[in-house]
């Protein structure tokens, strides 16, 4: 199973045989990780940034970029990510230059560090920490201050605000985010990102995998809401509402900069997709793990990469979907949504998910159907009244 | 070099002498929802707007004076980059006022083909206004699907016309040719594509939740207000007051179709977004009964080689897309106008934002300022 | 209520100030005097013209003129009240406070003709630059960047005129520009 | 020296940098942001010290949460630019007296050792651990401060209110 800590322990073995300090191995080892989830992160957000354009063209009823590179255009990313690096770099007259300058790089960092507890499949995951999903939800949060950073530093009144806008919109967000993933950590009885993945392993009823989603699909709902406020993703682009704010924080970046704040949003939303698939869909479980008359390790390995990138890139698709349809929400209006509806239906939830743990199995009809009373009593009273003028309608 | 202000600074401003301890937000020129060359100073509580100052004239053109040096019939392409998404209603205007200034006729076949061409216009107009207020609230699709239907409608006007945007094709007396043959199948062809389009846009902006949320009780101008702006077109029908000078003082021959004029009387955002939907409804009916109805015939009048008014003024209006669209001429009878002046409807129309954004948010600002429906070409001519 | 007797009940109240009136279909015109302009227009509203359609200015050489046009949306009547104002001294009594919408019209009027209007709570040039000097639809307006009307027909006429050899030279200034290279199919 | 050493050192002298500062600083939003690099310097200390759930906690509550609520403060007020703040206040003499005060104590408990320094015992997943003793040994002083905390909420409402 352990198909890569494997070869990590065998590559220490064969130097320490040499007579070679540990140190050595270990800044190897760290070097071609840190290297390989670089890369990573450079190529998905390179095709993640085609992709939105193909799909929102094809939503469109256009194409998008059909030239760079032939088929579908293909090396748009690669021609705009060298355009960007061969723009000027410009710092405002006024700005801080330091923290300017630093903005880009704890945004960027902030996402990289987050890539350290991802379960890409078995065995195949950076470090495994015992508080793998606080971490990954902790280190998320310093994007913000980057982005604070930023929309202070530049010395620009559009950037103030989206920054003043992105603190609110963090601050308001994240807390129904953790409450909604404290439901599957409360069922796994664990915060390890590994043994969360397998804990999944079963099956309900015989039937659906053994996925958190089913259980607690209040919750995947919530936290999927939470995450495109985290992305600033549609309906949530609040920060950089480029019709109000030009385009927010980041309005004054230009260059290589510009660059690493796009990358930083694009790796981020692909670590909130991981997230999502981690504690709700099953991480990389799925059919032919394992394979009869493959190895173990080889199906775990190929399959469990696969599987898993199937699904966060499903949820990525969501998210682009979602971003081509819906207009824009306004400051106050997301603000009274994160805590007037989600933040009351993820505590509902998780007092729903703790009685049902400790009441067993038996209870499940009864605070099954006391959670859907108080769900609708929730939705009802947070819900104003609506005033829905049908086309047609003649006053 | 001048060392920038910070943000948050105590300026006194040197022309008005304002102490300014809000925060002042600068909203264009260049700004990518002020729709053109328009200058927003926004007075700031935090997200909340206390007062707005606009500045226009960024594309003053000197459109009057240059209207009193030219002849009459070499003003009518001057009039096409007033409001420049609707050169068909500008060039009905200003001919309907220099032959109401004459005592002019004009043939049956060609009144029924500037109404044609105006409702068509009225029809695209609102599609660009629809495609850029959804990019104002961030929906980006309807955009393109809104640019699509606009598109046959520039065919349509180009196989007419030959031009795409600024036409120049009314004259004063007629029109200057008839329509091509293929004119007719073409037009109702496009007309039926278009009446199942409605329904898709209501799908993806009218009956979204969040947009409705977006625009209900938003930028509010009670009927009184919008009667003492003088305030026309759909925002007045926004406010529930039915006034459509197609039908209250019904010039050409919008007397003979039938047509309903869409109110709302919830005066917001939403009540002018909902008028102009429906607008779009009406004006299809009305080009449908148009071409059903099409006589054959001459296409202009019989006309002097010089175009002299009598000595006399007159103000004349006539209701384009944005509302009421008026010139007033004094001619002492020679070949050019002795003085030329256009009320343009969104010049009207925006004087009265500041009004409507008191107490918005910044967002709102976007929405409410979308839904005036502003084209400075006209605002500053 | 007809143009007439709106007409009548104005002269009554105002029978000084209106110097001229006249009806033409369904529309009164007045000419008022500039001291009773504000109080005529009062009346005007009251009588029924809440909707104030435009306020345009002329320039007649011996005097400047404001003129106000408006309309009812109850009735299908319009009123057109001129003011003439002294060409020097133009100055007229604001009707903001009768019509909110009146405040973008006198300030385009005072940019363009320099008519000051008394009471004017934001009386700044609104179309041209703030530091533009003169007003340019006065008729005696100069300006050195004024390109002035040329009726190109009369050019040809002009060389006719003179003889026939000047004509192609004039004539070829007005024709685009001969291709020096042949096209090549 | 061993290398585990060699990181407590530059995290120490990096925290403390950062602290100094905050404190020193002349740009009050400068010193926000040296706040957030020398809370993230105390949680790599802690990550250090193998207490994993303290560190992440310290980065989500304290970066994440508290010092964008202060930057948020700041960005308020309406002088940002000119934020120069005054290093040295009234209570100079005062917070140097606790600050020193703490300082000796500090060096004396790491000379000779203080009981409650002389090292937690090695837990493999403190997660857990803490869990169960916050809700059974330590129930009350954790809803005692819960209440203190829903009291401190009502008390800024009732002041932020505009009635």
């Amino acid at each position: 199973m352990m198909i890569f800590a494997t070869l990590v322990e065998r590559f220490y073995a064969a130097l320490a045989a040499w007579g070679i300090p540990w140190i050595v191995p270990t800044l190897v080892v760290m070097v071609i990780v840190v290297s390989v989830v670089l890369a990573y992160i450079s190529v998905a957000a390179m095709f993640m940034i085609w992709w939105e354009r193909k799909i929102s063209a094809h939503i469109q009823v256009r194409y998008g970029p059909m030239r760079v590179g032939g088929w579908h255009g293909w090396a748009q990313s690669i021609a705009d990510g060298i355009k960007l690096l061969l723009k000027e770099d410009l710092i405002p007259t006024g700005a801080d230059k330091v923290v300017f300058v630093l903005a880009p790089m704890v945004v960027f960092g902030a996402t990289v560090a987050a890539y350290v507890t991802i379960p890409w499949a078995p065995g195949l995951i950076v470090r495994d920490l015992n508080i793998g999903i606080l971490y990954m939800v902790s280190i998320s949060s310093l994007v913000v201050v980057g982005i604070i950073m930023a929309g202070w530093s530049s010395n620009n009144k559009y950037a103030t605000l989206g920054a003043l806008r992105s603190a609110a919109q963090a601050v308001s967000y994240e807390v129904p985010l953790v409450l909604s993933l404290l439901g599957p950590v409360m069922i796994a009885g664990t915060m390890s990102m590994g043994k969360l993945v397998e804990a999944q392993s079963g099956r309900w009823f015989g039937v659906l995998p053994g996925w958190f989603v089913f259980p607690q699909i209040v919750a995947f709902l919530t936290y999927f809401t939470c995450a495109l406020a985290e992305c600033n993703r549609l309906p949530f682009d609040i920060p950089e509402a480029e019709s109000e704010l030009v385009a927010g924080f980041h309005v004054e970046y230009s260059g290589m900069r510009f660059a690493m704040f796009f990358l930083a949003e694009y790796a981020n939303m692909f670590v909130v997709s991981a997230i999502a698939t981690t504690l709700f869909l099953g991480g990389w479980h799925g059919p032919w793990i394992p394979l009869p008359g493959l190895p173990r390790e080889v199906a775990h390995g190929l399959f469990g990469l696969v599987w898993f990138q199937v699904k966060c890139y499903f949820l990525i698709f969501v998210m682009m979907w979602l971003r081509w349809t819906l207009a824009r929400l306004r400051v106050d209006q997301l603000m009274g949504f994160a805590w007037k509806v989600l933040l009351p239906i993820s505590f509902a939830n998780l007092i729903v998910t703790g009685l049902v743990l400790i009441l067993g199995k038996h209870a499940l009809l009864y605070v099954g159907g006391i959670a859907i009373l108080l769900l609708v009593a929730i939705l009802l009273a947070a819900r104003p009244a609506a005033r829905t003028v049908r086309v047609g309608e003649r006053t | 070099m001048e060392k920038p202000i910070p943000i948050g600074t105590t300026v006194v401003m040197e022309r008005t002498g304002e102490t300014m301890e809000e925060m002042y937000v600068n909203m264009g020129p260049q700004h990518p929802s002020t729709h053109g060359v328009l200058r927003l100073m926004l007075k700031l509580d935090g997200e909340y707007i206390i007062d707005c100052i606009p500045y226009i004239g960024y594309l003053h053109r000197c459109h009057e004076k240059i209207g009193e040096n030219r002849n009459y019939t070499q003003i009518i392409p001057y009039t096409d980059r007033l409001d420049y998404l609707a050169s068909m209603s500008m060039n009905f205007g200003y001919v309907l006022a220099v032959e109401r200034l004459m005592g002019q006729k004009i043939p049956e076949r060609a009144e029924y083909m500037r109404v044609i061409l105006a409702e068509l216009q009225r029809i695209a107009s609102h599609l660009i206004w629809l495609g850029t207020f959804g990019l104002d609230l961030g929906n980006f699709t309807i955009f393109m699907y809104c640019f699509r239907e606009r598109e046959m409608v520039l065919d349509l006007f180009e196989s007419v016309t030959g031009q795409r945007l600024n036409y120049s094709f009314y004259r004063i007396g007629g029109m200057p040719m008839d329509f091509p043959d293929t004119f007719l199948t073409d037009c109702q062809a496009f007309l039926a594509w278009f009446k199942p389009r409605l329904p898709e846009y209501d799908a993806i902006m009218t009956d979204n939740i969040l947009f409705q949320k977006r625009v209900q009780g938003v930028g509010i101008s009670p009927p009184q207000v919008a009667v003492e702006y003088g305030l026309s077109g759909p925002m007045l029908r926004a406010c529930g007051i039915k006034w459509d000078l197609r039908r209250n003082e019904p010039y050409s021959i919008y007397d003979r179709f039938e047509f309903d004029i869409p109110v709302f009387d919830t005066c917001d955002v939403w009540a002018r977004y909902m008028v102009r939907r429906r607008e779009m409804e009406e004006s299809v009916k009305i080009v449908e009964q148009a071409l059903a109805q099409l006589p054959p015939g001459e296409v202009m009048a019989k006309m002097p080689k010089t175009i002299k008014p009598p000595a006399g003024q007159i103000y004349s209006r006539a209701e384009s897309p944005r509302g009421e669209i008026g010139f007033y001429i004094v001619s002492d009878g020679s070949p050019k106008p002795y003085r030329y002046k256009v009320r343009s409807p969104a010049y009207v129309n925006l004087s009265a934002l500041p009004e409507m954004l008191k107490g918005c948010l910044v967002a709102d600002c976007v929405a409410v300022l979308g839904s005036v429906d502003i084209v400075l070409g006209e605002v500053d001519r | 209520m007809t143009p007439e007797e709106i007409l009548e009940q104005l002269k009554q109240k105002f029978g000084d100030a209106i110097t001229e009136s006249e009806v033409k279909g369904v529309e009164v015109r007045l000419t008022v005097k500039p001291e009773q302009s504000w109080e005529v227009c009062r009346l005007v509203r009251d009588i029924g013209f809440e909707y104030l359609n435009c306020i345009s200015g002329a320039d007649w050489m011996t005097h400047l003129e404001v003129v106000y046009d408006l309309s009812s949306l109850q009735h299908p009547n319009k009123a057109h009240l001129r003011v003439p104002v002294d060409r020097d001294n133009p100055v007229v009594r604001t009707v903001t406070d009768i019509w909110r919408g009146a405040n973008w019209h006198e300030r385009e009027c005072y940019d363009l003709f320099g008519v000051r209007f008394d009471g004017h709570p934001d009386l700044r040039r609104i179309l041209l630059p703030e530091d533009w000097a003169g007003y340019p639809l006065r008729k005696d307006y100069t300006d050195e960047r004024l390109v002035p009307y040329t009726d190109y027909g009369m050019e040809e006429k002009v060389a006719k005129a003179e003889g026939e050899k000047a004509a192609p030279k004039e004539a070829r200034s007005l024709q685009p520009p001969t291709p020096t290279k042949p096209a090549t199919a | 020296m061993t290398l585990k050493l060699g990181i407590f050192y530059f995290l120490a002298a990096f925290t403390v940098w950062a602290s100094a500062v905050v404190v020193l600083g002349k740009n009050i939003v400068r010193s926000a942001v040296a706040l957030i690099f020398g809370f993230c310097g105390m949680a790599a200390l802690y990550v250090l010290l193998d207490a994993e759930f303290l560190a992440a906690v310290q980065v989500l509550i304290y970066v994440g949460g508290i010092t964008i609520l202060l930057l948020f403060a700041i960005m308020l007020t309406s002088r940002i630019g000119s934020t120069t703040a005054r290093v040295v206040n009234d209570q100079v003499i005062l917070s140097a007296i606790a600050a020193i005060g703490l300082l000796v104590g500090l060096i004396y408990a790491s000379t000779s050792g203080i009981p409650a320094m002389s090292g937690p015992p090695r837990l493999p997943e403190t997660a857990p651990f803490l869990g169960r003793a916050l809700l059974t040994t330590y129930a009350l002083p954790f809803e005692a401060v819960s209440v203190l905390l829903l009291a401190a909420m009502v008390g800024a409402i009732v002041l932020a209110r505009k009635d």
